[in-house]
């Protein structure tokens, strides 16, 4: 009984259909979170967890095969260190002479001060935003893969 | 000055690549490594005599002394820190080059091994209170995975108590921080140590145990020593040099030092529980270190007393001392990196670490034979080798500052260093053979560069004593610690 | 008072993490422990009767700046949330490790069975 | 109202101590999160809705990951303390601790009272008064978190992708390998 916290081939029918749909409305909900997190409250993190969400739902009533098709673990890997790297070269740009010249200068608004409270009134922190997430949401879905899925994983193998 | 963030940007950006494209290619890992090191030794030799330089993070420069950003301080101090880091996470990466071989996912093991190297890069560069948490946690991180590396019972074991003992210091030291925020409303050192102008409130005595008590973990010293002797001879032998040679004197003593001396201010009673805490350090570690017949596990013991020394010369506050402590510093992590790879050669060679079946070793492993007598007579304080020089300038330091008790138990402590590591020779490599000595295989090649190097250097460490040498390397940093609370005049510009 | 009562969950925290003997209990503590901090660090930035520090269109300057709470604080306690998150990851990873490899989550019987 | 933060305050604490005494594994597990539900509320309370906003997501992660440790087949779920003799020692030294720091603590400014309006020189007043128009973020959270203190940000990131690679490395099949052996698949 224990062992159905993630079953290989997942829920009845009804709870699978029922979470396809709020999955979507998750995802959404999360990307807003994430692009107007200088605005509202929100950001890279709170956005990223929410997307993180979205995964964990289908890996719990979709079961871990359907999951890793549409998220293999090697992607996610990937995708993990390509957020981690977007936002060190987001940083990095702004040590380029004309750009402020600075680590981390936000080099975006001090170009071009935009008009408060607009999406792209941020500069920089909307990109960074955009890095983060995608980082945040990866690593959450890989720790909960590894640390839930891991003993179905050996299982199998056995 | 442009160089400064690239200290944490070139590990950090490596550690983030390595695992996108090594992952087949495991010598393709070595080679981005090793780049990675030897850039950053260059770097960091090449800012060797600068004057102190201060870096605001996002061009956030301070407008009527509020500092509104991070800043990175580059001043004497932060220079010896990233020297001693860089040099020995090079020798330390060649060494890996074949002794890795034997692991798997040695991506991986690279990319925590300079994300540990970029945490404590961060440490000693960072000029602000919750930012040298951030980095400091990020170092703790990579050493927690790299202990249990080899995933087998013990290392699982150790990395879990190391584990929970170091979230356990690292959430003292935020409950720190977080008490000097409640009462100055500033994070960043400088500021800090301005409004409080070494005027120490109750509170802030209370902040101040936090930190003890938290660096003091992190430092392994005696009361709070219970993981190191597990920890460190379970990783393997390259990180087992890393974390005993730099990393516990980064995020332990170097972060302890800035914050006590140059934020809160050393007054007499904390330099008191400072030597106190350093000289129990000294003559428990030795103590413990006599009865081990592992021989990582001697080495572990044999690091918390060398470690006392160095807090002892620290607590001290006076010029010589702190100046005879930082030097013991560099020289320990020399000869103790050297150790610890010297015990992975011969782990690698017989496949066993216990001493009673060893022996004779000196003829089947002529080169781990040789560098391994040079640094146990370096460490035992036999001249003239570099450990002599530290040790007897921070016994003259503390005569100078007439503390004579602290003075004679530290000419005591090195005497039975030397009859421990004496005895440790004899029964591994001079002496009869035994069973392990029998199937030896051969040492391969990187190892023994690396351990040629560090054996090299610690013969040529004590002319770091010499006065130009002196002048332009130990003293600017001394000086920095020295002064305390003037910090904030070059930080701040006021 | 309140500060008082923080510091005792702190407490509470630490208690586990020194007596008890199971790796979950400890991993609970540690858990404890860390949300304490984060309580105490926002509690230090809170205003009484004050707003969340985001501002809108309809506000003006200066009744804002009198009002809203300090949100550097708040910023330092989302770093710190996610550092403990990536804590607990690893403790969790390695105590599962252990438990496949002992089958108990007992630090004394695990001592017991390395042999 | 502050009367309400220290109910909330005591409700933890009680949660706590039910989490770390209990018996039941499972048990104690779901009250640590209740622990976690109140610190959100707490965060709630003091206006700090972006903060709120992790742990809810954060506290579910914890909980399924944990509740997976906890759920085993035959699984002793009540382990003792330690000896005796430590306990007292141990509540003896933090009951010391907790006497020791009540006292000190009336130093701290009053809760209610942000350490900024007595420290004219603090940071948070620059961030408040100007944050909007240095920044361009109304979100002054997110303006400290990723345009002033943006570096303290990429740090909290790293922490992150060195827990993955740290996890990842601990639970790997295969750590140990013969030296000529080629490099074997993680998954």
């Amino acid at each position: 009984m224990v062992d159905d916290v993630v079953r290989p081939k997942g829920m009845s029918p009804i709870v699978k259909t029922v979470s396809m749909w709020v999955k979507g409305f998750i995802l959404v909900f999360g990307i807003y979170i994430v692009l107007y997190g200088h605005l509202t409250p929100g950001g890279g993190f709170g956005g990223g967890v929410i997307i993180a969400m979205a995964f964990v739902l289908m890996t719990l009533c979709c079961g871990k095969h359907e999951a890793l098709k549409r998220m293999p673990l090697g992607v996610a890997g990937e995708m993990d260190s390509v957020g981690a790297l977007m936002f060190l070269v987001i940083a990095l740009l702004g040590l380029s002479a004309g750009l402020g010249g600075t680590f981390f200068t936000n080099y975006i608004a001090k170009a071009d001060p935009g008009t408060p409270f607009k999406l792209l009134s941020g500069g920089t922190i909307l990109l960074s935003n955009i890095a983060i997430a995608l980082k945040v949401a990866t690593s959450l879905f890989l720790v909960f893969t590894l640390l839930v899925m891991l003993r179905v994983m050996y299982k199998d193998e056995r | 000055m442009q160089i400064i963030p690239l200290f944490v940007a070139i590990p950090l950006g490596a550690a983030f690549f390595i695992p996108m494209v090594g992952r087949k290619n495991p010598r393709l890992c070595d080679m981005l490594t090793n780049i990675t090191t030897l850039a950053l030794f260059l770097m960091a030799l090449s800012v060797i005599g600068k004057e102190a330089a201060v870096y605001w993070m996002g061009g956030w420069i301070p407008r009527l002394g509020v500092p509104l950003g991070i800043n990175l301080v580059l001043d004497g101090m932060s220079i010896f820190m990233l020297v001693t880091i860089s040099l020995i996470s090079l020798l330390v990466t060649v060494y890996a080059i074949q002794y890795m071989d034997r692991f798997t996912s040695k991506a991986r093991f690279y990319s925590l091994f300079l994300l540990m190297v970029a945490g404590m890069n961060g440490v000693a560069l960072t000029g602000d209170l919750f930012n040298l948490y951030v980095f400091l946690e990020i170092a703790s991180i990579a050493s927690y995975a790299l202990v249990a590396f080899g995933c087998e019972h013990e290392e699982l074991e150790a990395s879990f108590k190391y584990l929970v003992l170091g979230s356990v210091a690292s959430t003292l030291i935020l409950f720190g921080i977080a008490i000097t925020y409640a009462m100055t409303g500033s994070l960043n050192m400088a500021q800090i140590s301005t409004i409080i102008g070494g005027d120490l409130k109750a509170i802030h005595l209370f902040a101040v145990a936090l930190f003890i008590s938290g660096f003091g973990l992190k430092a392994a010293l005696v009361p709070f020593h219970a993981w190191l002797p597990d920890a460190h001879p379970s990783a393997p032998a390259p990180i087992s040099a890393m974390l005993s040679g730099v990393l516990i004197k980064t995020i332990g003593i170097y972060a302890m030092a800035r914050i006590i001396l140059n934020v809160l201010g050393l007054t007499p009673l904390i330099s008191y529980i400072i030597m106190v805490l350093g000289t129990i350090s000294m003559v428990v570690g030795v103590l413990l270190c006599m009865g081990q017949d592992d021989i990582k596990r001697f080495l572990a013991y044999s690091s918390i007393s060398q470690v006392g020394y160095v807090v002892l010369g620290i607590g001290l506050g006076t010029r010589l001392g702190i100046a005879a402590a930082l030097f013991h510093l560099i020289n320990h992590a020399v000869f103790k990196s050297l150790l610890f790879l010297n015990s992975g050669a011969v782990e690698y060679a017989t496949g066993t670490r216990d001493l009673n079946k060893m022996g004779g070793l000196r003829e089947k492993l002529p080169v781990t034979g040789a560098t391994s007598l040079i640094g146990s007579m370096s460490i035992a304080g036999i001249p003239p080798f570099s450990g002599f020089w530290s040790k007897l300038f921070i016994i003259l330091a503390c005569v100078q500052a007439e503390r004579f008790g602290f003075a004679a138990w530290a000419a005591g402590v090195s005497v039975l260093t030397l009859a421990a590591f004496m005895r440790l020779q004899r029964r591994a490599f001079f002496g009869e053979p035994r069973e392990a000595s029998a199937a030896v295989q051969k040492v391969p090649g990187s190892m023994k560069v690396s351990m040629v190097g560090l054996a090299i250097l610690c013969v040529v460490m004590g002319l770091l004593w010499l006065p130009q040498a002196q002048q332009t390397f130990l003293i600017p940093a001394a000086r920095v610690l020295q002064e305390g609370l003037d910090y904030a005049s070059y930080v701040l510009g006021m | 008072m309140h500060y008082a009562l923080c510091l005792m969950l702190f407490m509470v925290g630490l208690y586990g993490v020194l007596v008890k003997r199971n790796l979950i209990k400890i991993i609970i503590s540690l858990i404890i422990m860390e949300s304490a901090v984060n309580v105490f660090i926002v509690m230090v930035g809170y205003r009484k009767d004050g707003i969340a520090p985001i501002m809108n269109k309809a506000m003006e300057a200066d009744a804002f700046v009198r009002s809203t709470v300090d949100p550097l604080p708040q910023a330092l306690v989302l770093t710190a949330i996610v550092i403990g998150l990536g804590v607990t990851a690893m403790t969790v990873a390695i105590a599962m490790r252990l438990y496949e490899r002992y089958g108990t989550y007992d630090i004394k019987e695990i001592r017991k069975l390395k042999g | 109202m502050l009367e309400l933060m220290g109910l909330l305050l005591l409700f933890m604490i009680i949660a706590a101590i039910v989490a770390i005494e209990t018996r039941d594994l499972l048990a104690a597990v779901i009250s640590v999160t209740a622990v976690g539900f109140g610190v959100i509320i707490a965060f709630f309370y003091m206006r700090a809705p972006d903060v709120a906003i992790v742990p809810i997501v954060v506290e579910v992660l914890v909980l399924v990951i944990l509740i997976r440790a906890t759920l085993r087949v035959g699984l002793k779920t009540y382990i003792g303390n330690r000896d005796f003799f430590g306990l007292m020692v141990t509540m003896a030294m933090l009951f010391v601790i907790f006497l020791a720091a009540i006292r000190v603590f009336d130093q701290l400014p009053a809760f209610g009272v942000p350490v900024m309006t007595t420290m004219p020189d603090a940071p948070s007043n620059v961030y408040i008064a100007d944050g909007l128009k240095q920044t361009g973020a109304a979100n002054l959270v997110t303006a400290v978190l990723l345009d002033y203190r943006a570096y303290d940000t990429l740090g909290e990131a790293t922490v992150l992708f060195a827990s993955i690679m740290g996890a990842i490395a601990i639970i790997r099949k295969k750590a140990r390998k013969k030296p000529s052996e080629p490099e074997v698949p993680e998954w």
